[in-house]
Parts: structure tokens; C-alpha cells; sequence
């Protein structure tokens, strides 16, 4: 059963299997564990930035496509959303089809963009997406009256998501289910089916060509796979699982702008938690994102203390001042490239075949 | 079978030699095309704009324009095309060498503020070497820490690169503080000259002398020099060039240097353009770059000179004509070169 | 001819910008002959078997398998078409293990690349079969090794494997013993030799070891400066001058030539 | 017992310095406003910074944070408009006072606005109005030059608007893409539309951020044409800038020199004293801001939001601008504003806006446009 | 036989976590071709490498004329007067022939005399002297990979199965050239699958098996022994032939 759910892709690290346990179990029950509203959005990025960073691991890290314009099918989604619900109010319908509304036009975006230029070197690729991303985020910005421009979009979500709404009237566990955490749940679940779908698909007889294609293009084609067929395949369905994530972005946030969804910031932050979980393993996007999310979220708390230590050192607490913690990511990054090569999901994998080489 | 087979031998004719033709006309023509693109545009530009003078200031201005983006990307395609390492973080040190410049010029207040078009260029030169330099220095470093460990793998190089890039615009805020920096342009570099009805910047010229210069210099030492050759060979398999018995470090050390240096240079002009510097203005100018070297064909640079002249004439003409073009006149000529050409238009041979 | 040819060529033509790679050659393969092509080095042995595979298109002339025209066909659709091609160089999924590279090999015979929603691991189907091909290669005893920490050899005899395991009608070897050291070149030969013994196949090999083409090969194809100089008997062919010149050299001294 | 107030800004990104003057006049406007003990009525006055990053998620995180777990009273930022109307529907959420500094779309008191919001410093419209009034005179032409997105658009709007009754004429609108680095097609299509004029020619620039604008422009001449070269005020780094265009006319919000009140002077001389420099544009609504607090709290006689919102509304308070007040219908500050021309001296950095004319809030029609 | 030109010394190398040599020793004599022979995988490619210090031995003494070079790094070793062909060709594809084969001068200039020789070896270097290595057919690389070995006189050659893929006539050609060089008191250090070639060319031979050298001798003694043949390399070449 297990194995079914999971596509017999273990996590085969008995470190990793408690690390993901306990993000999981965390996540689950954060609402109970950390309450809050800034746990629970920390906690709700983390689930929307899972379903993102997997989806990009499926071009990274499985089919080995570098591609920049990851955000803007994020955008796309959240703007589907964003944009039904600020023409239609607060309905209930305005969400399914402002969700399919964004990940119809992602999924076209994305093949007509994979049609013109996955042919090419791979670097090359990488160049042009950037270039169609930036020329995206500059017609979202222009389109200011149907877009809100640089401004983005702020809406109303249905009342059963606001936390004005009580859906019961008793406390559990000490803690009152308002709306805003109905919503979390949601996010949850979709999140779970979503990466679940994933990993499947990663596992799928389809995966494994990928993975054949990233290994060696040339022979994949010379064994029957059109490749730029499987990788346009994997750049839409890449695409259709970021504009979802972009689309549970929007509802959590209820405000969607070219700031949170299509920055070249994002981006960046994207391909470091894919980085540092570990590319070409689903499992990598959870641990990246979380850790990734919670630094993101802390480092600045954290430099506070280790700045008021040094309080007075000329340089060094200049350094070490909080308002430089992108210094500090800044190097993070590098230092994630360098000794996590395979991020921390296939550093703890070579542990355990070593444990296992030494143990027989 | 074999009471089947057939001698055919008698028949053929022995090729003595391997059949080789002289390149067609054709075939030179395509050759040229990429060069014959920037009259062409020109011309097309002087017949949609119909007024002498505008197009003449137009085209000037936007020529000048396309040379100090060619400044800052040369040095982006130069360490690409010889090491093939993808530098995101060359738009730090187009930041970091126009703070290190300007920080110069203001030093040189006295200098750059002298009416003598002599004494303002001493000041000039000076800003401008001593943030080669230290850009350099950087770019040593960046090279010694950074980027090494990872040469011959795009993606980490993206990685790494990025990270650099934040650190550099974080160290420039500590170093700098976080306001943006004004500076005036020397004295004699100010304003326009007017020749013909046509206002000219006198400042645009400089750069075009100064891009034109670099062009050659740089053409020279890739084709001229043994130097291009050693380093292109070292990227492929940088075991064999030691074997034959080089250094090849050392070597990918200096071009790392000399791709910082031109980013430096590149920094100065672009801040005494813009008269405003900050530690993001290089990352933003990026975008711009990147559609350069690209159309160029990633790693030559005779590809980024044109591509960087089409990019300004047409942004100019553009803007003229119809300004919401000029919004994706940059990404339209890109896809129309690509849809072309797509390796660019100078696609660097590379056989495999 | 009883049997119309499985594969054939007509005036295939490769140029690299001025010069012709190979120059309009036009020659058919037998269903159950192995074809030996021969000729110096740059005669244009390679260029061939990349035109008719698909690597790189023609610039003048057709390729037909089972008489259809597959100059214009995609890579992919070739190796469907039933064109298996080794190559010179190995040519492998190098982090792959050896059980994968044939399975996926297999899954493409089958035509399952887009399935998306089952395991891949499910299809025991596919693994059996691909454990069957590696099995007549004698590689099962590694099918959990990735291909990189294979010897030689062994990465020589997966080619092989992956070529069975496509099914094709047509198989193509470019120079499968070259490097290979003396202990290890009859297993491959061998396989070739079973492989022919099924006579449903069509084998064009390419190679330089006389002795290799003297024990395999049917008929013979000769190429020179990428012209086709000479086909047919391997005796008869290789006694021609033209042949003695172009390719063995006029050194009398036969010890060095002789050898394999 | 404690007074919390939230400091939600861009600490780290793009903007750091704003945001660094912004908090720094809102810890001297508490000092001042408290004469110095931080205390109001005994209870102590705790300020929480939280840093957006310019992002407008995290600024919504921040200010949901701040008002959640930190349980502030009040709040005040953020420094750019998006990130500010994301955090709009929070204060609405939470049922909570958000004072909006300095960010500056129209549409945070506009629009988007609720009743918990409140804005110290001035809108885009007050920005335009001023200009209009500054510049407009009969027999003047003008061309407008703005960055093509809301912002430049919105201003433009209302710059024209405000123009009507001076007897000005906008001859032409040109507008260029936000990240333009070459200005001199746009410039050339400026100098054409007004080639066609007479009288006094003006290019009004209305530009936020980098780019610079007005120095490329006088960089071709404008002056052998005919023409003059006029924007609004800015903070000091940028009016470097200005030093190469003395004479020119614009409208500002602030410059140190101009405000003649008590509190600018306390402002002023403190700021030498501290930082050694005049207090900026920011700092200046960062006090203002904080007077505000301050002063609703006093009139409210609590934290309570709906007692804090009914004495705010229509509610007089001092700031180094002078006297300010909250318009009841959409919650913005009304205030001066300063008509200028640009003086250089050698010894001064920049270029020195001196006053022409102080431009009061009933000078000024600002639009309601909730 | 004179003295040993270069001696390995229980050389052991590594690589990665992989023990690869187990104590590799051998000379090879001053003026004479030295075969270095043994079956796929048995290690001849990585004592190569080490001896050119791409693998650099963690035990053991690589001594060139009685200096210790296993410290040294390659463009030392190299300058030492060492050229070296390794397995792949080591072409530079991106690079012409012609570029190829000027950055092995390392004077920056290509001897005439020298060239002309080098084109009399391999006649086909002059057609496909301009295009890029990388388009070059499989033996034409293997031409252009020892070319460049050649173009200036060194004192020792190494070269890692110079006749994979190269056709009977130029397999003569080569060797041919080989006899050349030993007469021009070029020490050579061959790796080699054709025992033919060996037979013919080789003064010494070592055999290794497993990482560790199991015979070293006269290649005449080894070339009319079937027996022992059989015993190092599993099979008797005649035998197969
Ligand atoms: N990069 C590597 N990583 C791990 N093992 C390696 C590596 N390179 C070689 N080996 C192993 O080292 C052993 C010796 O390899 P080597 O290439 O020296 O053999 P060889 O005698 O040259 O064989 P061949 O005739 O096939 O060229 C082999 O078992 C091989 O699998
Ligand atoms: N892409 C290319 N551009 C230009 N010339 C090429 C290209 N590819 C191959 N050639 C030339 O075509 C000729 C034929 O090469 P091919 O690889 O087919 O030879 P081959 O017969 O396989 O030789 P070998 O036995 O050495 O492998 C050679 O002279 C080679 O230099
Ligand atoms: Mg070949
Ligand atoms: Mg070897």
C-alpha cells in the first residue's frame, strides 16, 4: 500500500525517512504544534513551495533542462486566480476555474516556448527563458489595468477561508479552526496529491526516460525516444503543477503581484532550495523547501543575536547586521553547491549505502 | 551468396582525392549577412524616419549606446566563449567597478571639474584603471573561490555565480553604504556637440572610441595570439593541455581577470552614463546583456559587437517611432535572429 | 535477386559544407548477409551509417527500409522503423545501471515512454525481457552496477545488448571490437555470429580486423574518399588492387596487416 | 502595561535607504512627541521593526505577524506602494490602524482603501497638484515625460487635470518604458512636440527610481532649443542630480531648509547633532508619522482601534511639515506643499530648491477618489 | 640494454575510494619500446596516468632519469621531455587540426622539416588540416592524436593503443614511424591490443593483470612462448589468428 502511494520511491535513508516524518507530521499538525499566524504562513508557504520546487525538479533535476521562467508559470496560476476572483468576488467557482484558466495558458505557454527552443543547447535555453520571463513580467506590469501593474491584485476570498469564519464552535486542542486554517488543510491535501502525482510520474515508465534523456540526449533519440517531445511533455507539465502552486499562493494570500510570483528573486530561491534538497529527487523538494523557507524566515532573527554579540567590532558587525542576511544567503548558496553537490537528500542517500557497504 | 555477388569495381572510378569544393558565393554571402545587418537597419531606420538630422542624432546616440553594452558584455562572452563558464554574477562587478571608478572620480574632484578636456581624460583614465584593477583582484578571487570548483558544469556555475552576485551587491552596501551615489561627468564630457542639426553627446563618443578600441584589441588577441587557442583547448580537457606541458590555471585565472576587468570598465562608463550608480544597476543592465551575447551566439565576439549595435540603433529607432515597441524590440529581434539563426549569429563552432 | 533488398541506399550524398563525405553511394542489404563496409580511415564508413540512421540528414539521395523512404524520418522513427545502430565510440547511459539501460530500451520497443501513471517498476513484463537480453550477453551477474564502473568490455557487450534489445531488422555495428583486448573479441564475435545465424536479420558491420571480416562477412562493401569503389565477395574483393592499395597499404611485409 | 507599535518596512532590498530615514524619523518623532521618556501616560512605547524585504508577501506576513503574535496597537510603513496595498486588507482583517508611510500610490487611500487606514505622507495627486500649481502659468507649454505604468500614468493623469484651470498648456504626454536607459528618442519625440509651440517650453518629468532622467536630458541640449527641464523634489542623493539644472521649477514634499516650525528645527538640529547631515525626504515623514501616533493615542485616551480611528478622523497634528490633517472621507494627510526653484552653491552638494512659495493644503484640490 | 630511462617503483594509485595499483614496477630502458600489455581493465591506462601525474600515486617512486617524479604536476612532468597520447586522443574537437597541432609546439612554431615528415606518415593530415578535430572520423583523430605527440622531438613517447581503430595501412604507416623514432634515441612506452604490432616493435614488455605487473622480459621470449602467452593475457595470440 505504501509502496503504492509512495511509487516504491523510499526515501531508502533511515536519517531522511525521520527528517521527512517529522516535516510532514510538522506540517500536518502546525496549526496544533506552532499557532500562530506567522508559523501557519511559514507553514503554508512551505507546502505551496514544495508542490513549486518539485514541479522544477522535474526539468532540474530529471530531465536536466535549465529553465528561468519558472516563476512565470507560478505568476500565471496565481494570476488565474487572482484575476477570477477580483472579477467574480468571493465565489466558490471563481477558484476551479481561475486554477484552470492558469494552467490552460501555462500549459500552452510552455509548449509553444519548448517548441521554439528546447532544440537548442541547453545554456542557450536557460538565456531565452530569462529573457521571456523578464518580457512577461514586464507586460504584466504594463497591462496595469487588468493586471493592477506593479501593484498587483489584492481580493476577497470566500468567508469559509477568512478568519473571521469559525467551523466549529468549541476550540480543539486549545486551538479555534477559524477559516484561515480550513484554508491550510486545503493546502495541505492539494499539496500531498500533488506531490504524490509527481513522484508517480517520476517513477512512471515516462520518468525514467527523462532521466535517460538528461543522461544522454543523443542515445535516448537513437533508442526511439524523440526527446524534444518528452522534454516539451515535461516543460508543460512542469509548467501546469507551478501555475497550481501559483494558484494556492493566490488564495492563501489573497493579494497577487509581480513581486510574489514573477521576480527574478523567486526564481533565485527557487533553484537554491532545489539545490540544497537535492536535485532529481522529489523528496529533495520537501527538505529544500523547508529548510530553505524556515531560514529565509529566521536567519534575519538569528543575525540579530549574533549581531549584538559583535556589537561594536567595526567590520564584522556591519557584517553580521541583520539588514545583510542576504549576505549570508549569498553564501549559503555557494557553500550548499559546493558541499552538498547532491543536496542534503543525496548526501544522507551516500551515508546510507556507505553504512550499508561497511555493515556487510 | 557469395556465386551472387557482383564486382562492381570495374566500373568505378578511383577517387584519388577526397572531393573538395571552393565555398560558394552563397555561401559567403550568408557569412556576411551578419555584418551587412547594422547598415541595413540604419538605412531602414533613415527611410522610416525621413528627417536628416533626427536620424543622424538617432543613430549616433544608438550606436554609442549598442558600443557600451558591447564594453559590458564583451567580457561576459569573452569568459564564456573561452572557458565556457556562464558568469551571473558579472553584473556585480559592472557595479563593483563603477563604485570603485566613481569613488576615484570623486577623489579627482578637481580633476574632472577642470575645463581641460586633457586633465579630464587623465582623470577618466585613471578611474577607469584602477577599477580594471581592483575589479580584477576581485575577479581573481571570485575565480580562486567560486567559480573553480565548478567548471564544466553550466547549472552550478549559474549557482554559484548567483550567489556571488548577492554577495558582491551585499559587500558593496557594507562597504558603501546603502544610498545610491551621484556623479557628474568631467567637465569637457558634458552636454552636446551640434554638427549638421544632429546633437551628438560628447560623452557618447568617448565610449565609442572606447568600444570600437576594445573590439579590435580583443579580436586581435583571440585570433592573433596563441592565448585564445591554449585557453579554448583547456576548457575541453584541461588534463591535456597540462600534459602537453602548460599551466592551464594560471591561464584561466588571467581570462577570468581580463572578463572582470572589461566588467569594470564597463561599470565606469555605464555609471558615468547613468551619472547615478547602485549596487543593483549592473545585475539590471543584465537582462540587456544577456539578449546581446545571446543573438551574438554565446562566446563570440564579433556576434556580441553586432548584436550589441542592433540592439541600440533598434531601441532607438524604435522608441522614436513608436515607443510602446520599444518595450519588445529587445525580445522581438532576439526571436526573429533565433527563429534565423538559432545558435545565434556567429554560432562559436563548437563539433561533437 | 529472390528477395527484394531489407535495406538499401540511392545516390546518398553527405556533404560538409565543400566537401562530400560520401558521394552518392547506392548499395542493397540482404535480409540474413552481414555486410562488411571497409575502406581507409575518413572513407566515410561512419558518415554513412549516421546518414542512414538519421544523426545527420543527406544532402542528396534516398534511404529505403522495406521500401519505404526514410530520408525525412526523425531518429526516433528510424529505430521504430526497425534500425538498430551501435556506435564507434560507447555510447551509453553512463549512471544508469546495466538492467536500466536495457529496459529502457525495451520500453521504447514497446512504445510505454508516455506512460505516466504506473510504476515503471511494475512492468515486470519489460524487466524479464531485458533480463533475457543481457543474459545472451553474459552481463546479468552486474545488472545492478551503474555502466560507468563496467570495464571496457562489458560496456562493448551492452552496446550489443541494447542493439538485441531494440528488435530491429536492421542492425548496424561500427567497429564493436576496437579496443577491446584479445581475450574479450571472440564473445562479441560470437554474438555476432549468433545473431546472424538467425537469419531474419540484416547486419552491416563496420570494421578494420581482416580477420574479424573474413569470418563474418557475407559480402563486402568498400568505400574510399566516400565512394563506393568496390562490393561484393570478401575473397575477391579484397584481392582487387585497388583495394590492396587504398586500404592495406602496398607493403609487401604481410606480417603487421595480417594481424588483428 | 506597554504602547506597541509595528515598524513593518523595507529594511533590505533595492530601497534600504529610504527605509533607513523613514525609521529613523519615526524614533525621533516618538522621542519628540514624548518629550524624550518614550512613555505615554506611564505606559512605555515599544517599537517592533519588521522588514518587509520589498516583498509584498512578506510585508503581508510581517504585518499579519505584528498584529497576531505581537499583538502591536498600531502600525506604521511600508515603503513601497505594492507591498503597502498588499497589506491594506491585513489592518481590515485585524481590525487594526495601519498608518501608511511613505509609500505613495493614490490608490492606498483610494481604491483600495479601508477605514483602518490612514496616510502621513502625501499622495501621487499631491505630488502632481503641487507641480501643476507651481508650474502652470499662462503661456506655458508643457510636456509631460513619465515612466508607462500606473504610477507614471496616474500622475500624469492628474497633473493634467490640476493644470486645466492654470491656463497652461500640455501639449504632449510621452511616455517611456520603466527601465529605459536611453533617453534620446524619447527626448527627440519631446523636442519635436514642442518645436510646434510657443511661448515658455517645459518638460515636466514625473520618474521614480533609478535612471535618471533629467541628466540625460540636459545632456542634449535642451537649452539651445528653447527648452527647460522641470521635476518634483526628491531625496538629497538624487537632487545631486539638480546641481547641473539651476533655476529649474518643481514642487516638493520636503527639503530641511524650507518648513519654518518648531518641530523642523528640533528635527534639524538633533539630525546635524546625531548623523551629521540634514534630515532627508523620509525622515522627515517617518516624524510625521509618529506625531500622528502619538497624537491620536492622546486624543483617543486608549488603544482601542475604533476610539484611535473616530479621533483620528479630521483629527490637526503637528509635523515637521507643519500642521497636518486627516481628511475624514479617505483618511489622507493633508498638507503643504513647496514650490521651489533649484539655487546651486559651490560649497553644497546639491542642488539647493529654495522656496518660492509654500503651497497650503486648501491651496491644493486633491481629489477623493474612494 | 642501457640504463632505465624511467622506473616505476611499487607504485600504488588510487582512485577515488577504488585501490586501482597494487604495487606497479617496471623500467623502461633508455632508447628501446617498451610494450606495456594486459587485458581490459587491467590497469595499463591508470599507470600511465600516473607516471604523466594525472593520478598522482599515493605510495611508490616514478623515477624519470633518477629524479622522483611522482610529486611533480603534469606541465612539469611534460616539460621534462615526456609527450604523451592518452586513451581518448585527448583532441581538442572545438580546435582546428592545425590549431591542434600548434599548441603541442611548444616553441608556438611547427618545425617544416618536421611537418612534412609527419605528413609523409599520414598523408590524409593534409585534407583534413583545417577543419575542426572534432569532426575528424574516428582514425583520423587517432592520426592527428599522435601527430601531435611527434611534432617536436622528445626524449620519452607514451602512447595508450595508438592502432584502436585505425586502418591495416596506416597501422603500417605507424609503425613504420615508431621505428623512425627509436632510431632518432626516442625512448617509447607503448600500450597495445595488436600483438602483432607488439611482436614487431617491442624491445621489453611488461604484462599486468589486476593492477600489478605479472611478467616483464624480451618481447622476442614472450612473442614464441604460446604457453606463457596463454597464461598472462587468456589466450594464445597465434592461437586465435
Ligand atoms: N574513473 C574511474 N573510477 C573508478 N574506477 C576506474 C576509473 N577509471 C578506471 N577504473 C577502473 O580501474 C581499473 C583499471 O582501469 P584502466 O583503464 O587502467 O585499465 P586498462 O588496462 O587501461 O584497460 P583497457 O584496455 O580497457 O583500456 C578498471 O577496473 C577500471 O574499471
Ligand atoms: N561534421 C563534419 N564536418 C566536416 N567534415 C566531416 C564531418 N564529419 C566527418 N567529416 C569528414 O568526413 C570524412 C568521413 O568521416 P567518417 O567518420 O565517416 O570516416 P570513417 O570511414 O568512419 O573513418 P574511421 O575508420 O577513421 O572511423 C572524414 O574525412 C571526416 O573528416
Ligand atoms: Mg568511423
Ligand atoms: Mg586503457
Amino acid at each position: 500500500m505504501l509502496k503504492h502511494i509512495l511509487s516504491d520511491d523510499f526515501p531508502r535513508s533511515r536519517i531522511l525517512t525521520v527528517l521527512l516524518i517529522v516535516i510532514v507530521l510538522g506540517l500536518v499538525f502546525a496549526p496544533f504544534i506552532f499557532p500562530g499566524t506567522r508559523s501557519l504562513n511559514t507553514a503554508a508557504r512551505i507546502c505551496i513551495f514544495i508542490v513549486l520546487i518539485a514541479s522544477y525538479d522535474l526539468l532540474l533535476g530529471y530531465t536536466g533542462i535549465v529553465s528561468f521562467a519558472h516563476t512565470m508559470f507560478f505568476g500565471i496560476g496565481a494570476y488565474g486566480v487572482a484575476l477570477t476572483l477580483n472579477a467574480m468576488g468571493p465565489s466558490w467557482a471563481a477558484i476551479p476555474l481561475g486554477a484552470l484558466a492558469g494552467v490552460v495558458c501555462a500549459g500552452l505557454l510552455a509548449l509553444v516556448i519548448g517548441l521554439f527552443s528546447l532544440r537548442v543547447k541547453a545554456i542557450f535555453f536557460a538565456m531565452v527563458t530569462l529573457a521571456v520571463a523578464s518580457a512577461f513580467a514586464v507586460l504584466v506590469s504594463q497591462l496595469s489595468d487588468f493586471t493592477g501593474g506593479e501593484d498587483g491584485l489584492s481580493y476577497k476570498i470566500p468567508r469559509e477561508f477568512t478568519p473571521a469564519f469559525k467551523l466549529f464552535d468549541d476550540k480543539i486542542f486549545g486551538v479555534r479552526i477559524s477559516g484561515k486554517i480550513v484554508m491550510y488543510y486545503s493546502i495541505v491535501i492539494v499539496s500531498i496529491l500533488l506531490f504524490l502525482t509527481m513522484l508517480r510520474m517520476v517513477n512512471s515508465p515516462f520518468g525514467r526516460v527523462l532521466q535517460a534523456i538528461r543522461e544522454n540526449a543523443f542515445r535516448a533519440e537513437a533508442i526511439g525516444y524523440r526527446t524534444v517531445r518528452y522534454q516539451t511533455a515535461t516543460n508543460v507539465l512542469a509548467a501546469i503543477f507551478a501555475a497550481l502552486a501559483g494558484a494556492m499562493m493566490a488564495l492563501w494570500l489573497r493579494y497577487t503581484g509581480p513581486d510574489t510570483t514573477l521576480s527574478m528573486e523567486i526564481m533565485v530561491d527557487i533553484l537554491l532550495m532545489v539545490v540544497i534538497g537535492g536535485m532529481g529527487t522529489m523528496y529533495g523538494a520537501i527538505v529544500g523547501a523547508t529548510i530553505f523557507i524556515l531560514a529565509q524566515n529566521y536567519l534575519q532573527n538569528a543575525l540579530a543575536v549574533a549581531g549584538e554579540v559583535t556589537e561594536g567590532i567595526p567590520i564584522l558587525s556591519e557584517l553580521l547586521h541583520p539588514d545583510r542576511w542576504l549576505l549570508w544567503l549569498g553564501l549559503l548558496f555557494i557553500l550548499s553547491v559546493y558541499f552538498f553537490p547532491t543536496g542534503v537528500v543525496g548526501r544522507l542517500r551516500e551515508h546510507a549505502v556507505r553504512r550499508k557497504e561497511t555493515a556487510t | 551468396m557469395s556465386d551472387q555477388a557482383q564486382l562492381k569495381a570495374a566500373e568505378t572510378v578511383m577517387p584519388e582525392r577526397a572531393i573538395i569544393e571552393a565555398p560558394s558565393f552563397q555561401d559567403q554571402l550568408i557569412k556576411l549577412t551578419p555584418w551587412l545587418l547594422v547598415p541595413i537597419i540604419a538605412f531602414v531606420g533613415f527611410l522610416a524616419i525621413s528627417s536628416g538630422p533626427t536620424w543622424a542624432t538617432l543613430t549616433i546616440a544608438g550606436l554609442a549606446m549598442g558600443l557600451m553594452i558591447f564594453i559590458m558584455a564583451s567580457g561576459l562572452t569573452l569568459v564564456f566563449g573561452l572557458m565556457d563558464v556562464i558568469n551571473f554574477g558579472h553584473g556585480a562587478f559592472v557595479s563593483l567597478g563603477a563604485f570603485i571608478g566613481v569613488t576615484i572620480l570623486l577623489m579627482l574632484a578637481g580633476w574632472t571639474s577642470s575645463p581641460s578636456f586633457f586633465i579630464n581624460m587623465l582623470a577618466l583614465f585613471l578611474a577607469i584603471s584602477v577599477a580594471m584593477g581592483g575589479t580584477a583582484i576581485f575577479g581573481w578571487a571570485f575565480e580562486r573561490y567560486i567559480v573553480m570548483p565548478v567548471y564544466g558544469a553550466h547549472l552550478k556555475q549559474i549557482l554559484v555565480t548567483m550567489g556571488g552576485l548577492i554577495i558582491v551587491q551585499q559587500l558593496i552596501h557594507v562597504f558603501w553604504g546603502p544610498d545610491e551615489i551621484f556623479i557628474a561627468r568631467p567637465e569637457s564630457l558634458k552636454g552636446s556637440i551640434e554638427l549638421f542639426g544632429a546633437s551628438i553627446e560628447r560623452y557618447r563618443l568617448v565610449a565609442v572610441g572606447i568600444g570600437v578600441a576594445l573590439f579590435a584589441l580583443m579580436r586581435w588577441v583571440l585570433n592573433g595570439t596563441k592565448i585564445g587557442l591554449l585557453v579554448r583547448a583547456g576548457v575541453e580537457n584541461g588534463e591535456m593541455v597540462e600534459a602537453l606541458g602548460y599551466n592551464i590555471r594560471r591561464l584561466f585565472v588571467l581570462v577570468f581577470m581580463a572578463g572582470s576587468a572589461l566588467a569594470g570598465l564597463g561599470g565606469v562608463m555605464w555609471g558615468l552614463y547613468q551619472e547615478v550608480i547602485t549596487a543593483h544597476m549592473g545585475n539590471e543592465i543584465m537582462i540587456l546583456v544577456f539578449i546581446v551575447v545571446i543573438i551574438g551566439g554565446l562566446g563570440s565576439i564579433e556576434g556580441c559587437f553586432i548584436g550589441a549595435l542592433l540592439v541600440g540603433l533598434l531601441a532607438n529607432y524604435g522608441a522614436y517611432l513608436a515607443p510602446k515597441f520599444a518595450l519588445v524590440s529587445n525580445i522581438g529581434l532576439m526571436v526573429a535572429i533565433l527563429m534565423w539563426r538559432p545558435q545565434g549569429l556567429f554560432p562559436v563552432v563548437k563539433a561533437k | 535477386m529472390l528477395e527484394p533488398a531489407v535495406l538499401s541506399t540511392r545516390d546518398l550524398t553527405v556533404r560538409f559544407g565543400g566537401h562530400v563525405a560520401v558521394n552518392a553511394v547506392t548499395a542493397d542489404f540482404h535480409r540474413g548477409t552481414l555486410t562488411a563496409i571497409v575502406g581507409p580511415n575518413g572513407a566515410g564508413k561512419t558518415t554513412y551509417f549516421n546518414v542512414i540512421s538519421g544523426q545527420i540528414s543527406a544532402y542528396s539521395g534516398s534511404a529505403i527500409l522495406n521500401g519505404e523512404d526514410i530520408s525525412s524520418l526523425s531518429i526516433a522513427e528510424r529505430t521504430h522503423r526497425g534500425l538498430g545502430r551501435a556506435f564507434q565510440l560507447t555510447n551509453l547511459f553512463p549512471n544508469l545501471s546495466v538492467l536500466e539501460n536495457v529496459r529502457l530500451v525495451v520500453q521504447s520497443h514497446m512504445h510505454s515512454g508516455f506512460d505516466l501513471f504506473s510504476r515503471a517498476d511494475g512492468h515486470q513484463e519489460l524487466i524479464d525481457k531485458a533480463e533475457h537480453y543481457l543474459a545472451r550477453v553474459n552481463l546479468l551477474d552486474a545488472f545492478e552496477q551503474p555502466v560507468s564502473s563496467l570495464p571496457h568490455g562489458d560496456q562493448r557487450k551492452l552496446e550489443v545488448a541494447l542493439l538485441l534489445a531494440l528488435g530491429s531488422d536492421v542492425l548496424m555495428f561500427d567497429e564493436p571490437t576496437a579496443g577491446m583486448s584479445v581475450d574479450e573479441v571472440p564473445v562479441v564475435l560470437d554474438l555476432i555470429q549468433e545473431i546472424k545465424a538467425d537469419k531474419s536479420r540484416t547486419i552491416l558491420l563496420v570494421e578494420h580486423k581482416m580477420d574479424v571480416i573474413h569470418a563474418l562477412a557475407d559480402r563486402i562493401i568498400v568505400l574510399h574518399n566516400g565512394t563506393l569503389v568496390a562490393e561484393g565477395d570478401p575473397q575477391e574483393v579484397m584481392q582487387q588492387d585497388v583495394v590492396q592499395q587504398a586500404y592495406l597499404g602496398n607493403d609487401p611485409d604481410a606480417d603487421v596487416r595480417e594481424a588483428s | 502595561d506597554e504602547i506597541k507599535i509595528a515598524h513593518v518596512y523595507g529594511k533590505t532590498g533595492p530601497f534600504e535607504a529610504y527605509a533607513k530615514q523613514s525609521h529613523v524619523g519615526l524614533m525621533m518623532g516618538l522621542e519628540y512627541a514624548t518629550g524624550g521618556t518614550m512613555e505615554l501616560d506611564g505606559k512605555k512605547i515599544v517599537v517592533i521593526e519588521k522588514d518587509t524585504q520589498l516583498k509584498p508577501d512578506i510585508g503581508k506576513a510581517m504585518l499579519e505577524e505584528a498584529y497576531g503574535d505581537d499583538e502591536v496597537d498600531i502600525a506604521v510603513g511600508p515603503v513601497s506602494s505594492g507591498v503597502a496595498l498588499a497589506m491594506l486588507p491585513v489592518a481590515e482583517e485585524f481590525e487594526k490602524v495601519l498608518i501608511v508611510e511613505p509609500a505613495v500610490a493614490d490608490s492606498i487611500t483610494g481604491k483600495a482603501f479601508n477605514k483602518y487606514i490612514f496616510r502621513t505622507s502625501r499622495n501621487s495627486s499631491q505630488d502632481a497638484i503641487s507641480n501643476a500649481v507651481a508650474l502652470g502659468k499662462e503661456g506655458v507649454s508643457i510636456v509631460t515625460l513619465a515612466q508607462d505604468y500606473a504610477f507614471g500614468r496616474d500622475g500624469v493623469a492628474a497633473f493634467k487635470e490640476a493644470l486645466k484651470g492654470t491656463g497652461a498648456k500640455l501639449a504632449y504626454e510621452e511616455y517611456a518604458p520603466r527601465d529605459t536607459k536611453d533617453f534620446t528618442a524619447h527626448a527627440q519625440r519631446m523636442f519635436d512636440a514642442l518645436a510646434k509651440e510657443e511661448g515658455r517650453k517645459i518638460i515636466f518629468v514625473i520618474w521614480a527610481g533609478g535612471g535618471n532622467p533629467l541628466g540625460k536630458l540636459k545632456a542634449m541640449n535642451p537649452e539651445s532649443k528653447g527648452v527647460e527641464l522641470a521635476t518634483g523634489g526628491n531625496i538629497l542623493a538624487a537632487m545631486k542630480a539638480y546641481k547641473a539644472l539651476p533655476g529649474m521649477e518643481g514642487a516638493t514634499y520636503y527639503y530641511y531648509d524650507i518648513p519654518k516650525n518648531p518641530v523642523n528645527d528640533w528635527l534639524v538640529k538633533e539630525h546635524f547633532k546625531r548623523y551629521n547631515s540634514p534630515p532627508d525626504f523620509f525622515t522627515a515623514g517617518g516624524m510625521a508619522s509618529a506625531m500622528a501616533v502619538i497624537e491620536a493615542i492622546k486624543q483617543a485616551g486608549s488603544t482601542e482601534t475604533d476610539a484611535l480611528i473616530s479621533a483620528m478622523e479630521g483629527m490637526e497634528f503637528d509635523s515637521p511639515k507643519g500642521k497636518m490633517k486627516f481628511r475624514k472621507e479617505d483618511h489622507q494627510a493633508m498638507q503643504s506643499m513647496y514650490h521651489f526653484k533649484i539655487k546651486v552653491q559651490d560649497d553644497v552638494e546639491w542642488g539647493i530648491p529654495e522656496l518660492v512659495r509654500e503651497l497650503k493644503m486648501d491651496e491644493m484640490s486633491i481629489p477623493v477618489r474612494n | 640494454m642501457s640504463e632505465a630511462l624511467l622506473t616505476l617503483q611499487d607504485v600504488h594509485t588510487d582512485i577515488e575510494q577504488y585501490h586501482i595499483l597494487h604495487g606497479v614496477s617496471m623500467e623502461v630502458p633508455r632508447g628501446g619500446v617498451t610494450m606495456l600489455l594486459g587485458r581490459n581493465g587491467a590497469g595499463k591506462t591508470t599507470t600511465l596516468r600516473t607516471i604523466m601525474g594525472l593520478w598522482k600515486a599515493r605510495q611508490g617512486a616514478v623515477t624519470l632519469e633518477g629524479q622522483d617524479i611522482s610529486k611533480f604536476n603534469t606541465p612539469d612532468i611534460s616539460q621534462l621531455g615526456i609527450a604523451y597520447v592518452p586513451e581518448n586522443t585527448g583532441l581538442f574537437t572545438d580546435l582546428s587540426v592545425e590549431e591542434n597541432m600548434i599548441l603541442a609546439a611548444r616553441s608556438g612554431k611547427m618545425n617544416e622539416d618536421r611537418l612534412d615528415w609527419i605528413f609523409s606518415l599520414f598523408p590524409a593530415m593534409k585534407t583534413f588540416w583545417s577543419l575542426p578535430a572534432g569532426n575528424l572520423s574516428g582514425g583520423q583523430k587517432q592520426m592527428l592524436a599522435i601527430s601531435r605527440a611527434i611534432i617536436e622531438p622528445r626524449k620519452l613517447l607514451i602512447v595508450d593503443e595508438p592502432t584502436k581503430g585505425l586502418a591495416p595501412a596506416i597501422i603500417q604507416a605507424l609503425t613504420a614511424a615508431f621505428e623512425e623514432l627509436k632510431k632518432s634515441d626516442t625512448t617509447i612506452l607503448l600500450v597495445e591490443q595488436n600483438f602483432a604490432m607488439a611482436k614487431r616493435l617491442g624491445d621489453t614488455v611488461a604484462v599486468m593483470d589486476d593492477g600489478k605487473i605479472v611478467h616483464t622480459g624480451l618481447m622476442a621470449d614472450l612473442a614464441s612462448d604460446n604457453a606463457l602467452q596463454e597464461r598472462l593475457m587468456g589466450l594464445s595470440m597465434e592461437a586465435h589468428q
